[in-house]
């Protein structure tokens, strides 16, 4: 994707090239107003305090995962500069994370070779050979995974920051141009940093008691690192995430302005009986804003239009950033989820020998893995059903003069079968019907596998050619 | 005549009023906790607190006279359990539950949006206002007949393979049979919740198909029109149409016209551009009409009506583009709408959609599988003892396909008649060449390109006829791959007799009967890598 | 009429006139509603007897089916039962859709009069295609059912077999072809478009390099392209019928092909497996010629709208010397209707009908073959 | 357009990678055109196809003499082991040298064509992006030169490969085996002619999209714009769209060919590597370790690039209606300049920048994918089939 990010690139300038005061025009302050507060209602039912004073930390409804993350020199330890900049982080910060990432490799250099020697043995003792091997494989790809995720942060340390300037300068303007700030409490990072925190303690802690004899320090350092590369690769998917449902509200707040704009609502304006009432249930689940007055469409229309390349540019640019990483999490989670199936499969079909660990480990990694996929699949989901959305939205706004018409085909034109999408370095798009592929693909994987199982029963059992 | 009638009519009769004896049936088994005589008096749906708790006992005591049928007609089972492991009695479980899943699935989806339905109806009845003020009358008769049609077959099916089971498949000579009636009541109810999907989205399909009528209609009218204006200096520069063909061929197709007037709804087009007085006058109706036995007549006299209405009131409709605007506008606006409509009724749907899905392939599979095994002369789950039956099994799996199958169709249908629009309207913009009214069709056929009505499972697949196929891909391989495995199980059995390979044969057929669960989705890896069109 | 219908189209129509697939009268011939009423009965005499035909080899209890061993009777059967639902499927839209292909031939020839006056010759090249296909399919059908039944010694059941099955392979190849034809017209009518296009766009160019354009010139272009605009949505209602006539025969026709092809390919396995003196499976070559050449015939007719877009996007609105807004606009509506009208032919929209398919098809089959090759262990077959 | 466009040490490696290829082909008689550097024009020449027909039948003659692979004893065993190997192998082995015939005689067959598509890509070159500087286009850069290497290592490969897996040498495997390469080199450089002219035209394309992109910026920085300057672009995009299109028409069938033996080659390769290793235990010597593993890895690498390069254009092609709607935000537009920009957008709605090897698949990473699971799906399939014989 590296080639083509300056073709989006360039316009940034452009942009900053407007001289913003020119959009405030004064008649425009009371319907200024009018739009702060229609603008904060919805923000308000979803997050606690609207009124929020405004030197606040940037990204503060996501702080905490990103200080999770700074600290294990996922991400740069940023600058803020202004209410609306961050800078580049400083030299001290820089080292700091450039050391922990040295550790990082170290530590997975350690557990390559500590995986290739005999010292881990002892780790893999329970299972017969092909689990084993799973385990092995499963072990190799979380490693692999981390790794990967650790080099391409650092690869990306200045697109990351730029995205968020990015993020930061369009939110500059959404408040001078209508005094709203988007903001939504991420509560569910913080869940779901605290359930994946568990999760690993809990697994570490049925592998402790699985292995049976005195553990050697070095397999310990290998189950803790082990469980600190999968916390870390799960956070930074989470994070994600948020990313993704930040760039959605700033989506949904263009689509709401647009919104305003729909011969529903400017019906509904003029007082027209059936317009509210037939425009409820038009698919958004909250009071739809008050209709704006068509006289502001052609600066508003200007205004969402650059809104929506800019953001379309960031939506872009998080997937440029987390292309590599979001691959090799998927083939990881996907080996995951089958290789526990399939233990699952076999501990249910085998009789007797029913061990609740390695159920319970089975479950704690299925519950992990699957909770995060889906959380994953459905954000890429909304965001890129909010970004194609706004040409629908579009086109239900009906101008009786001819240049608003013409102001509305402008943007219909250039999006006629133009739908953007997140996809996993092209390899496939990333939207709710992913998660449903993976499982059938996960039920496929297990077939085969069951049926090796089968072909290895059958050779100890009767080696007789009768079979062959 | 029901044009006549609703041309009188000051408002048109709500779409509910055909419902009636569908609300009470579904009234009665408790799939809608409606108000009963708040529909009577005044066809609307509001949500009332009786309603919701007799639904509720209902669905509590459903439940519990399935747990009772599923113990009762267990015992059979305990020497499949004998026989088999833990597994595949708790998967036999799941397969005989996930009706039970489905139907609870059905009432609390109910529950949920039962604010929500009669707003749903209260559009659609707006719509049809917008659409009556533009001269375009649609009668819901029709959807009254297939409502009836529809509730026939379902206490046909439902009842042939009730009795056909109870009486050759159950012995019925102690009381405790009685209970096997209870099996069918999930089946049923999830049927009739369905038909009322479904007959609401045929509504939405005659809706706009009802517009697409009326832009023919206005390209007839005006082709009309410019002939009458001027015939013959027209005729050199662009040849009306039917100065073309040869009279035996077009008496032909007169005579076709006359006796297959409403045998179809696909080629309207041509019906209109056929250009014969009395021809292009039925087309439109008959494209409003639907496809299923309608009495030709009211086309008929549309036909001998609509001519010089046309020459009175449409002649100039076309011609003036500041008339024909609005008129497009409004007809833009509430094609949006219905497209909104159907999103919207999509949503409500969604999870019974979903759920009946995914019960249709297990079911499918599961029914094909244990046939098999009955001709194996093995033993089935007693809850599929319809499947010892060859003709049981065909009358149960064209049911459940059927169900399935008429959705995906209808679904598919809905989004053509959508599509339809546009073409009709560049139909508009090309018989009336002029710029003002090319700078029209240009806008609007932009914004029609950007209305979508797309129906999907809870955005996990669309309902479209390219599902089908998958689905279809993905029930023969998981059915060749369950006779795989059920062929090494007999293997195994046959190999050797002693415990360990009953405990082999136990996984194995465990492995076999796991399928089913696992392969719940619905087109598994082989239907999306191979089967799925590539790029 | 029949001036606009040649003889080679009129021969043909005729043909399958014969076989009760082509349920409306010709141009020619009197009295054509008489004409329909007993070609519905002719089709009707046609589908009960070959269901007869095909109820009777599945029932009796003479070795119809291959009694070797079980899975080989069941892939039998499965090939019989396919092929009656494909009779079926063939006879009843012939019955019930006569009025989707009376609209298709109306159309037809309302549009070959632009197209112009044909000669035996030019016929004969018009259709060349189409021809190919028919009767190389069924040199290629004779050529081999003579050579295999010189080589192989003709056992009971074969005869049998092959008595009875090859009728009903033969009709389906013949409405494959059918498909071919009408799909062959449609593109016809593509390319003509096309071809005008392309002349409009060059003779737009060619007046904006040179300047030199007539008064009237914005008014021509403007005109020819009504009249495009008009052709192509004629074409695109001829290609709707194509589609509401043929749909479900369309689908029926393949899917018989298709388990043909894949049975046949797991026999053909097994027999050389097994090393069983038997080589009828040269009989699916035919078979595998066959969807091939519907894919490309339909495929060809897709590929051509966009490149008609492209043309037309190809004329040149305004150079230095002269500027038309209203052709510009005339031929964004142009584009808009092929953006709302795209010809896809697909099989009641189950899955498009081009080469790609022929992928998917390749792929399901072997998987399909590796699923039922992983049989032959298991059925005790002789195993070598 | 051979020329290193520009100094620097990349650009020199580029010219260089160009040089080579051209020379390549031309000694191994595939590319029957000269260059007419007054006119700037190619001009093919009988002399050099009759050169290049004598060339491949000798080669073919001799790959067919002595053809001593076969009876190396890894093969032996393997075949003995199951015969299913066999047979895929020998429906490989037919299938590679119907390739190369396949390949040589199209390329003669059309070469009228391609005389065509090269001049008039020449013409492109010389008249129209001239005027641009070309040198930073640095994925251009780094696509040709990753090309002039793998075809280079694949044939080093080859040539280990196949003296690697035979133990006795002798004159006769010499020969065989130099004859069998340079025929390999020969379809490889065929292939790699296809994914230097896509890379060619994903270059122009990328010239475009910059050029837009700088229109798009004069506007919203208020200058003015005239909307010839639109419609000229909009002119070379066709033009290029065009050539495009009849390059894949001419190509496709060769790409089909050559992408389908690739993978055929990698899950064999893989299958026997399976067979060899886990069924036979075999004690793991130099050349389980390294000869098999390269040629497979080097395989892949090769395959992966062809899909990269195909897909870098389609993405390209993608940017320019993405850029298209940066032209959205832009006050009082003038009406000339809005009409083009929207046929340029209704162009691009209606022929994008795409690879359809003859309508069987798009050429992009998801069919890569695809391609990449079905072929895994079908080794998992062979390896149970070899179990069950076992």
């Amino acid at each position: 994707m590296s080639p083509n990010t300056w073709v989006i690139e360039m316009p940034s300038q452009k942009s900053c090239s407007h001289p913003y005061p020119r959009r405030i025009s004064p008649y425009r302050t009371p319907s200024l107003n009018r739009d702060a507060f229609t603008r904060d209602s919805p923000a308000a039912a979803t997050s606690g305090p609207s009124t929020r004073s405004h030197n606040h930390p940037v990204f503060e409804d996501i702080r905490t995962i990103l200080s999770v993350l700074k600290a294990s020199g996922l991400m740069p330890i940023y600058e803020q500069v202004s209410n609306y900049e961050v800078g580049p982080p400083t030299k001290t910060n820089e080292f700091y994370s450039f050391f922990v990432r040295g550790v990082v490799h170290a530590l997975t250099i350690f557990n390559v070779y500590s995986l290739f020697t005999p010292i881990s043995a002892q780790l893999f003792y329970s299972y017969r050979e092909t689990d084993n091997v799973n385990q092995w494989i499963e072990l190799l790809l979380c490693i692999l995974t981390y790794t990967l995720t650790v080099f391409v942060c650092a690869r990306n340390t200045k697109s990351m920051l730029r995205i968020m300037n990015e993020i930061l300068q369009l939110d500059e303007e959404v408040r001078k141009q209508f005094g709203a700030n988007l903001n939504q409490n991420f509560g569910f990072s913080v869940k779901f940093l605290v359930g994946i925190a568990a999760c690993q303690t809990y697994i570490i802690v049925l592998k402790i008691y699985a292995v049976d004899g005195v553990i050697t320090p070095p397999s310990y350092i290998l189950l803790a690192f082990y469980a600190v590369q999968n916390g870390l690769t799960a956070t930074y998917i989470v994070f994600a995430s948020a990313l993704l449902r930040i760039v959605y509200i700033r989506f949904h707040f263009i689509n709401q302005l647009l919104n305003g704009y729909t011969y529903g609502q400017q019906q509904k304006r003029k007082g027209g009986g059936g317009g509210g009432r037939r425009h409820r249930g038009n698919g958004q689940h909250h009071p739809t804003p008050n209709p704006a007055i068509m006289e502001h469409f052609p600066e508003d229309s200007l205004f969402i239009y650059r809104m929506h390349n800019k953001l379309l540019r960031i939506y872009k640019g998080i997937n440029d950033c987390c292309n590599l990483i979001l691959v090799s999490f998927l083939g990881y989670s996907f080996y995951t989820v089958t290789t526990n199936c399939y233990n699952l499969f076999v501990q249910i079909t085998a009789k007797g020998m029913v061990s609740p660990n390695i159920l319970q480990w089975c479950f704690a990694w299925l519950c992990l893995h699957v909770s995060l996929l889906a959380l994953l699949s459905r954000s890429c989901g909304l965001t890129t059903r909010e970004a194609n959305a706004t040409s629908q939205i579009l086109s239900r706004v009906y101008a009786s003069s001819r240049e608003y018409q013409n102001i509305i085909d402008k943007f219909l034109t250039k999006s006629i079968k133009q739908e953007v999408q997140f996809t996993a370095y092209g390899f496939f798009a990333i939207d709710n019907s992913t998660l449903f592929k993976i499982f059938s693909a996960v039920t496929t994987y297990l077939v085969i596998l069951i049926q090796f199982k089968q072909l290895e029963d059958s050779k100890v059992e009767d080696p007789e050619p009768d079979q062959t | 005549m029901a044009r006549e009638q609703s041309s009188e009519a000051a408002a048109v009769q709500p779409l509910l009023e055909q419902f009636q004896q569908l609300f009470f049936i579904s009234k009665i088994v408790g799939i809608l906790p409606q108000d009963l005589d708040k529909f009577r008096s005044r066809n609307v749906l509001e949500k009332s607190r009786n309603g919701m708790i007799y639904m509720l006992v209902t669905l509590v005591v459903y439940v519990l006279l399935y747990n009772v049928l599923i113990y009762s007609f267990g015992e059979e089972d305990r020497t499949l359990k004998a026989s088999q492991s833990t597994l595949t009695f708790v998967i036999g479980l799941f397969l005989t539950y996930i009706g039970l899943i489905m139907m609870g699935t059905d009432q609390l989806t109910a529950l949920r949006n039962q604010g929500r339905i009669g707003e749903l109806y209260e559009r659609i009845r707006h719509v049809d206002e917008r659409l009556y003020q533009e001269k375009c009358v649609l009668d819901n008769s029709t959807i009254g007949r297939r409502i009836r049609i529809m509730l026939g077959m379902t206490i046909i099916f439902e009842l042939s393979i009730l009795l056909a089971t109870y009486i050759k498949l159950v012995d019925y000579t102690q009381w405790m049979s009685v209970l096997w009636l209870v099996s069918a009541i999930p089946t049923f109810i999830n049927t009739l919740d369905k038909i009322w999907f479904a007959v609401s989205l045929y509504a939405l399909k005659e809706r706009f198909e009802a517009i697409n009528a009326t832009l023919e209609e206005l390209v007839a009218t005006h082709e009309k029109f410019k002939l009458w204006l001027r015939g013959d200096q027209e005729a050199a520069a662009a040849p009306p149409l039917d100065s073309s063909q040869p009279p035996q061929y077009d008496s032909n197709l007169e005579y076709l016209y006359k006796e297959l007037g409403g045998l179809d709804m696909g080629s309207i087009g041509k019906g209109s551009s056929m250009s014969g007085s009395g021809k292009n006058k039925v087309a439109p109706v008959a494209h409003s009409m639907n496809s299923f036995g309608e009495p030709i007549d009211p086309s008929d006299k549309a036909g001998n009506r609509n001519p010089m209405a046309s020459n009175m009131v449409h002649e100039s409709e076309l011609g003036n583009a500041a008339k024909v605007e609005e008129k497009l506008n409004n007809l833009c606006q509430v094609h949006d709408e219905i497209c909104e409509i159907g999103k919207a009724m999509n949503e409500l749907w969604s999870y019974p959609i979903l759920s009946l899905m995914a019960y249709g392939f297990l079911i499918f599979t599961a029914q094909l599988y244990f046939l098999y095994c009955a001709t194996q002369f093995q033993s089935i789950p007693s809850l599929f003892r319809s499947a010892k039956n060859p003709l049981i099994t065909v009358i149960a799996l064209s049911y459940t396909s059927g169900k399935c199958v008429y959705l995906i169709y209808l679904s598919w249908k809905t989004s053509l008649a959508s599509k339809r629009t546009g073409i009709s309207l560049h139909k508009c913009g090309v018989v009336a060449d002029d710029n003002l009214l090319y700078e029209i069709v240009n806008h609007l056929s932009l914004k029609l390109l950007n209305h979508s009505v797309d129906f999907s499972a809870c955005g996990f697949f669309t309902l479209d006829m390219e599902t089908l196929y998958g689905v279809s891909g993905g029930i023969t391989s998981y059915l060749i791959i369950l006779i795989q495995f059920n062929l090494a199980a007999q293997q195994a059995k046959e190999a050797i007799q002693t415990f360990s390979s009953l405990n082999d044969t136990a996984g194995l057929v465990g492995a076999a009967t796991d399928m089913y669960n696992s392969s719940s989705t619905l087109h598994d890896l082989v239907t999306t890598t191979m089967l799925t069109p590539t790029g | 009429m029949s001036g606009h219908l040649g003889q080679v189209l009129q021969f043909h129509l005729r043909l399958y006139q014969l076989l009760g697939f082509h349920g409306i009268a010709l141009p020619g011939d009197k009295s054509p509603g008489r004409m329909r009423r007993r070609l519905r009965a002719w089709a009707l005499f046609l589908l009960v007897s070959l269901s007869a035909l095909v109820l009777w080899c599945l029932t009796s209890n003479d070795d119809f089916l291959y009694r070797g061993d079980m899975f080989g009777y069941a892939n039998d059967a499965l090939k019989y039962v396919f092929a009656e639902l494909a009779v079926v499927a063939i006879y009843v839209d012939t019955l019930t859709s006569q009025r989707h292909v009376a609209n298709f031939w109306w159309l037809h020839a309302k549009l070959t009069q632009r197209v112009g006056a044909v000669s035996l010759r030019s016929e004969l090249r018009q259709y060349r295609r189409y021809l190919i296909c028919l009767y190389g399919m069924m040199m290629f059908e004779l050529l081999l059912h003579l050579g295999l039944w010189q080589i192989q010694p003709l056992t009971h059941h074969m005869a049998l077999f092959w008595m009875t099955y090859e009728p009903l392979v033969c009709l389906t190849y013949m409405r494959n072809v059918q498909f071919v034809l009408h799909m062959e017209l449609l593109r016809e009518q593509l390319a003509h478009l096309e071809r005008e296009m392309v002349l409009l766009a060059q003779y737009s160019k060619f007046a904006c390099e040179t300047g030199r354009s007539f008064p009237g010139f914005e008014a021509f272009l403007r005109r020819s392209l009504l009249q495009k605009q008009r052709i192509y949505s004629d074409v695109y209602d001829m290609f709707r019928c194509f589609q509401g006539a043929f749909n479900f025969s369309i689908l029926a026709v393949m899917l018989t092909i298709n388990i043909r092809i894949a049975v046949d390919c797991y026999f053909m396995y097994y027999t050389i497996y097994n090393s069983i003196a038997n080589i009828d499976y040269y009989l699916i070559l035919p078979a595998l010629l066959e969807i091939p050449a519907f894919i490309y015939a339909s495929q060809s007719c897709m590929v051509i709208v966009p490149r008609i877009a492209h043309q037309l996007h190809s004329i040149v609105t305004d150079s230095g010397c002269c500027s038309f807004p209203d052709l510009s606009q005339q031929i964004q509506n142009f584009s808009l209707q092929l953006l709302h009208q795209p010809v896809r032919i697909d099989c009641l929209g189950l899955t498009i009908m081009d080469c790609s398919l022929l992928t998917r098809i390749a792929c399901s089959v072997g998987t399909y073959m590796i699923y039922t090759i992983q049989f032959i262990p298991k059925f005790k077959a002789p195993y070598m | 357009m051979f020329r290193p466009s520009g100094s620097g040490f990349r650009q020199k490696l580029v010219g260089f990678t160009l040089k080579g290829a051209l020379y390549g082909s031309w000694i191994l008689g595939i590319f029957p055109f000269t260059y007419d550097s007054w006119t700037r024009k190619l001009h093919r020449s009988k002399w050099l196809i009759a050169y290049g027909l004598v060339l491949t039948t000798v080669l073919v003659a001799l790959v067919w003499t002595n053809d001593t692979e076969t009876e190396t004893p890894m093969r032996m065993e393997v075949f003995h082991r199951n015969p299913l190997a066999e047979q895929v192998n020998g429906i490989h082995d037919i299938q590679s040298l119907f390739t190369v015939a396949f390949i040589l005689l199209r390329g003669y067959w059309k070469s009228g064509d391609i005389e065509r598509i090269f001049n008039e890509l020449l013409d492109l070159q010389h008249r129209h992006f001239r005027h641009y500087p070309l040198e930073d286009c640095c994925s251009f850069d780094r696509f040709v030169v990753y090309k002039g290497v793998s075809v280079a290592v694949e044939f080093i490969s080859m040539v280990i490969l196949e003296l690697g897996m035979s133990p006795n040498f002798s004159q006769q495997l010499l020969v065989g085996v130099t004859s069998l390469c340079l025929m390999l080199l020969g379809v490889l450089l065929g292939a790699s002619h296809f994914h230097l002219a896509v890379v060619f035209i994903y270059r122009y394309v990328w010239i475009i999209n910059r050029d837009l992109l700088r229109l798009a910026n004069e506007l919203a920085d208020g200058k003015e714009v005239s909307s010839d300057r639109v419609d000229y672009l909009l002119g070379l995009y066709h033009r290029l769209l065009n050539i495009n299109t009849r390059l894949s028409d001419i190509y496709d069938y060769q790409m089909v060919l050559v992408m389908a033996s690739f993978l055929i080659a990698n899950v064999m390769g893989i299958y026997f590597f399976i067979i060899y290793t886990i069924s036979l235990h075999k004690d793991w010597d130099y050349m389980i370790l390294f000869v098999i593993p390269q040629a497979m890895i080097i395989n892949m690498f090769d395959f992966c690039l062809s899909i990269a390069v195909c897909d870098l254009a389609e993405r390209t092609g993608r940017q320019t209606s993405t850029i298209l709607k940066l032209f959205n935000d832009i006050e009082k537009l003038d009406k000339k300049l809005d009409r083009s920009i929207t046929e340029f957008a209704l162009f691009c709605s209606h022929r994008r920048l795409k690879f359809r090897h003859c309508g069987l698949f798009y050429v992009n990473y998801e069919m890569g994918f695809r391609m990449a699971i079905t072929s895994f799906l079908y080794l998992l399939f062979l390896i149970q089939f070899d179990f069950w014989n076992l």
